[in-house]
């Protein structure tokens, strides 16, 4: 294998957790003949492991620290690939009566209760959505409220600190979905707040820049972009399922 | 007759399938001075380790103070404390080391006096030692500060492992002075163990012989080493480097060690031709020593190589007129050694 | 390679505010540490001395099972931890997941091997003669212990040493039942693995130079003490 | 709770597969982790050697540094390695980030101060005759060195195998050095925190399984090794 | 005359501030066998390590084979090897012990050979020795293996720190072959400490004796332990238990150890009274050593619990026909004693 053009990318725990990638990989080497391989982690390193030209590709979900990446001249040629939603999920019992409240009035009802409220406190597209939420609302961050727990770790571990303390959580349906799954269908926390427009969580890719890492692999680059973004491969990334669920909408402009 | 403190009966110990003590019968009366002689490897630590119950033995019993121990049950280790023949010294003070086995029995009353007695039963001037470190000692400072830390805690058994290796002639007195001490103001039981067997009997009532982990009787023997080359007669030779030979009828093997019974020897002032079944050797009295408990003498006489002792009376003595540098003849008879 | 020097800088600059996050977390790590060694260590040094000293049928084994253990990785400790005290799990009730003690319990098990396995050898390499002379002067079974411990404490020292050093420096455990909780259960691992993943390498890193000044404060103490003492 | 025995099942299952990741998993944590041992053995048994025994000026700071350095976090051995080897960094131009050398280098570093540590009290703990003895009988300073290891071994035999767990059970530099990519770095542990990550606790434990079964092997050959020896 | 192998000039020893030896000059001779006595303490082993290149002294200069030795250079510690006083064994076999020094001069040559012979001069047979483990060994057997795997690196100087402790009387003998065939095959030179007089004036050329640190001529010595009182006449006395005592000039403590040269020292078989300046104290002959590189006799008296030595010639032996067991009177002066 040591012969095969490799490709480095990194990206995010959600594209990795849900099994896409595992799901493209095969059939992007069938393609190009290119090998993909991944490092999954959080969105702030993906972009210092950019950065520091460790990977010739990033492919993330937090549009606000991705614009500002390009403008500073180390991604070139952004691309949207595909979007999903985030929801709100809780106890099945909602003590703070989120079920159908719009977003503002929901984290309002929160507040209002001192209902249990988990964040992912990680800076993760996750994160940086719960903030722009909280913003939006007008309500000042919660930080240092005991009912606040910020827990700095990924998704799923997120859930369970959810499910555990019997409180609320911004999750992306990628993840909900595959969290379902692991508890046959039957999950403690359910989905009561979707739906909204604001909820909409974009996932893009992103070249680095030739220009700042002489070592990054542009032309293989340039390849899975396309790849990526062409019909073929967005139609694969439709009919990716979990649950017979939808989990991601490409929505590439082509 | 005293009561008896010890009763061993059909003790074997084995290391591995090797046996290395076997011992029929033997009883300690209380009080008694008991000393242990025998060559290297005759048993005598392995022994001392059984009495001392830090050893169980393979086989046989063990009775003390007409108790049968059980090595199994903690047997009664606080009655009898042994020095060991290498013996050990923690890593704290000089006075922590003594006093030690007084703390673990929870006996603090006068430590400083009580430590300071037991530094100068063994010699040591407790103004200079008592705050020096167990590595600021000579190897037979080290020895006498093991010795004081048994002393101190006054048991009524001592078993003492060669405690004069490394001990200069001063402190051999004084732990004989020290071993008289035990009987007399505790009524101490000793066993000592030493390789210095003119010390050993002016200490000991009675020393017993080991010999390959066997009980061979009491007081000093005579070795005399291979090789054994047999000779013409059918009877085995050992040459001296000066040419003279002892002659001897049928070792073991030829690398066998004779044992002599001093008793079995004579000594002349004049000129003696070996006989049809006497070795006659030629050599120098080195010593003579008096044998208290048994009011004879010992005389050491050195032929080339050989050394070898006569037990003898005072009146022999006077009539044949020995003393030591003078040259004498050795006789003893082809049959009379045993075999190791 | 520059992060490195900012994340020196930053390190002075953390510890020079006072009080904040870094402090919460140092607080936390230092309370949760400090339960964790003295608890791993009233349980390990008397079962290392057992293995150590103890003859008993499957003995041999047991120092294999305890040098296994070394290997224990975080992870698993975490995972078996959270099946117990898991809502779901039979300790559920007690509430301790997501809670400093939880943590403590975790870092007990995974520094329990460290201290039973060293403490073991430590006591194995004693001088021989230390037992026949302890028991020469009279020591029963707990003052033997006691006395080999104090003549192998050097050895029992290390044991100790090492195994703060693992429980400090670990994460999967704080991580796995602490959850990592700003405030509340964020130790200075768990906050470094969080920059770290945030990209904030700097940060990251002056947080373990952090850690590092209090383990070098420990063992300088421990070093000065061992120095008093004359070991 | 049930996530215990199915991990147990699910390790079973692992095991008997053959071949796939799981086995990928563990050749590249055997691969990694052996080169990581010998070097931190090669590297640092001497030098635990030389602070155990040297007399020189600062010993004992360095002692203490060293005893520091065990609380050395992973995050911390990881930021710093990448730091160098990462494609901005000076030795960028070997490529070594996200390959089995990259993670080697990190766990060398993270085992060397147990190594050091462990190595340097077992050459302190030995007997003082034992020197003066080999200087008698004629011992150059290598050969001193090497019979005074041997005189030693049990205790720095345990150095390593302390090592060894640390080395095969850690995370995080192989985490960031080798960046968890399937076949080709990831090993049990990364595997086993992916996993966990996903909420696969069942499978996490199995892969925690599997790794404690190879830590067993490992003693155990040891052990026996060991026993033939006589130590 | 042979030429000198050591040279010490005004050598110190300090143990922190505590002077342990001081030696103006000392010179050995190629090829002799030095005996070193002295009482615990004194310096012996100090002394030997020095020699042994072990132990840098803190001041004075050491000439080698006419070479200064630095020791901040590696020293020519190949060429001189020491026994320890408490020997140590490495955690092998018997035969990796001895053959030790041997691998580590590269010389493979017939080891099983040579290892076998160096157990012979020990007198430990090779083939129930070889194989064992050094765990597996009685005290003096191991002090013996000790002992052979310094014999077997034949080296130009062997330094013995009490070879006999804890060894038998028939090793003790070997022991002494073995130093003289040291000496004879390969010409070496032997420094050997021991508590033994009487076998260390059979072995050694000469024997220097220490007394805390310094060189005191040479010869045994007799030892009086305090505690002295002061008498009304101003003068001290020594109290023994059966009432006798001992009066001594100016000891400089209460708890000073007086020297006694044998020499100065006379024996009566008749009675005598204590004189206006002479001792006089009843006791039993205990022993008679004849000295052979003095020939001379030290008669042994005990007199309860003290032990001296007085040197006469064979002549006043016969003439006064002493022998072991005997009562006697011995006489020595106020003013005799050195102070320790
Ligand atoms: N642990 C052991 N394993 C095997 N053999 C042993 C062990 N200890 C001692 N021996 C053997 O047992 C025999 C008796 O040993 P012991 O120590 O009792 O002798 P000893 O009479 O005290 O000798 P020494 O005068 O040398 O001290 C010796 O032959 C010795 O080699
Ligand atoms: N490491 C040390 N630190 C301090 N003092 C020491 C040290 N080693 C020995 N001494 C002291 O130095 C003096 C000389 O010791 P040395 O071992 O040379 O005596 P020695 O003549 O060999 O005695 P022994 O007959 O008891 O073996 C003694 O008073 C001893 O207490
Ligand atoms: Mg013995
Ligand atoms: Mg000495």
């Amino acid at each position: 294998s040591a012969g095969e053009p490799v490709l480095r990318m990194a990206t995010t725990t959600s594209t990795d957790n849900t099994g896409l990638l595992d799901y493209l990989a095969p059939l992007f080497q069938k393609d190009t003949g290119i090998k993909l391989q991944w490092v999954a982690v959080g969105t702030g390193k993906a972009l210092a492991l950019g950065r520091n030209c460790d990977v010739s590709i990033l492919f993330v979900h937090a549009p606000a620290a991705e614009k500002k990446f390009v403008k500073e001249g180390y991604g070139i040629t952004r691309r949207k690939v595909m979007y999903n939603d985030f929801v709100i999920i809780g106890p099945k019992n909602d003590p703070a009566r989120l079920k159908g409240l719009s977003i503002p009035t929901a984290l309002k009802a929160v507040t209002g209760k001192n209902a249990v409220f988990v964040s992912r406190g990680d800076d993760s597209g996750t994160h940086k959505k719960e903030l722009s939420l909280w913003k939006a609302a007008s309500l000042q961050l919660p930080d240092k409220k005991k009912w606040y727990i910020q827990t700095g770790q990924g998704m799923l571990t997120t859930i369970k600190v959810a499910e555990e303390r019997s409180g609320y959580t911004l999750v992306d349906r990628g993840t909900y979905i595959k969290y379902e799954s692991q508890n046959q269908g039957n999950p403690r926390l359910v989905i009561l707040v979707e739906g909204d427009k604001s909820l909409m969580n974009q996932y893009s890719i992103i070249a680095i820049n030739p220009e700042s890492c002489d070592k990054a692999a542009y032309n293989r680059t340039l390849g899975f972009i396309g790849w990526i973004t062409a019909p073929k491969a967005q139609k694969h990334i439709a009919d990716f399922r979990l649950l017979g669920k939808q989990l991601f909408i490409p929505n590439a402009e082509q | 007759m005293s009561e008896l403190i010890y009763e061993l009966s059909k003790l074997v110990h084995r290391y591995g399938e090797h046996v290395v003590l076997e011992i029929e019968q033997l009883s300690i009366r209380k009080g008694r001075i008991i000393g242990v002689a025998g060559p290297n490897g005759s048993g005598k630590s392995t022994l001392l380790k059984i009495l001392a119950f830090l050893q169980a033995p393979s086989e046989g019993m063990v009775y003390f103070e007409g108790q049968r121990v059980t090595f199994s049950d903690p047997p009664p280790r606080r009655e009898a404390t042994l020095l060991l023949q290498d013996p050990y010294l923690l890593k704290r003070s000089v006075f922590e080391n003594v006093a030690y086995g007084l703390k673990l029995r929870r006996d603090k009353n006068d430590l400083t006096r009580r430590v300071g007695q037991a530094l100068t039963w063994v010699g040591l001037d407790p103004k200079s030692f008592t705050h020096r470190s167990w590595n600021e000692l000579s190897g037979g400072e080290a020895q006498r500060v093991a010795l004081a830390s048994r002393l101190i805690l006054k048991p009524k058994v001592l078993l003492l492992d060669e405690p004069l290796a490394s001990v200069d002639a001063a402190s051999a007195e004084l732990i004989m002075q020290a071993s008289f001490r035990a009987r007399r103001d505790w009524g101490a039981t000793l066993v000592i163990v030493s390789h210095d067997l003119i010390w050993m009997h002016e200490v000991a009532d009675e020393v017993l012989s080991l010999f390959n982990g066997s009980l061979a009787g009491t007081g000093a023997r005579n070795l005399i080493m291979g090789p054994w080359q047999i000779s013409e007669s059918g009877l085995w030779r050992k040459e001296l480097e000066d040419g003279q030979q002892i002659i001897a009828q049928s070792p073991s093997g030829d690398q066998s060690v004779a044992v002599l019974d001093p008793s079995d020897v004579s000594i002349s002032p004049k000129s003696l031709e070996p006989a049809s079944q006497r070795n006659a050797v030629k050599g120098a009295i080195s010593q003579m020593i008096f044998e208290k408990n048994q009011g004879k003498v010992l005389v050491n006489v050195t032929a080339d190589s050989i050394s070898l002792y006569a037990r003898m009376t005072e009146d022999a003595i006077k009539a044949l007129s020995l003393h030591p540098g003078q040259t004498v003849w050795v006789s003893f008879d082809f049959d009379a050694f045993q075999w190791l | 390679m520059d992060f490195i020097l900012q994340g020196l800088i930053e390190a002075i600059k953390l510890l020079a505010a006072g009080g904040g996050e870094t402090y919460s977390a140092i607080f936390t790590t230092l309370k949760v540490s400090t339960i964790s060694i003295i608890a791993s260590l009233i349980l390990g040094i008397p079962l290392g001395f057992l293995l150590g000293y103890a003859e008993f049928p499957g003995r041999r084994f047991c120092r294999t099972l305890a040098d296994t253990l070394l290997a224990l990785p975080t992870v698993v400790v975490g995972l078996l931890v959270y099946a117990f005290i898991s809502r779901r799990g039979p300790f559920g009730d007690l509430g301790l997941l997501f809670t400093l003690p939880g943590i403590a319990i975790g870092q007990t098990i995974l520094a329990l091997p460290i201290v039973i396995s060293l403490t073991a050898s430590a006591i194995e390499g004693l001088d021989q003669r230390l037992r026949l002379t302890l028991l020469t002067l009279g020591a029963s079974g707990r003052q033997l212990a006691l006395t080999s411990l104090r003549e192998g404490l050097f050895a029992v020292l290390i044991a100790s040493v090492t195994a703060y050093g693992r429980i400090i420096s670990e994460v999967g455990v704080s991580m796995m039942l602490g959850g990592n909780i700003k405030w509340y259960t964020r130790t200075i691992t768990t906050a470094m693995a969080l920059e770290t993943n945030k990209g904030e390498f700097a940060m990251g890193l002056a947080l373990g130079i952090v850690l590092l000044i209090i383990a070098f404060t420990v063992n300088a103490i421990l070093s000065i003490l061992k120095m008093r003492a004359g070991i």
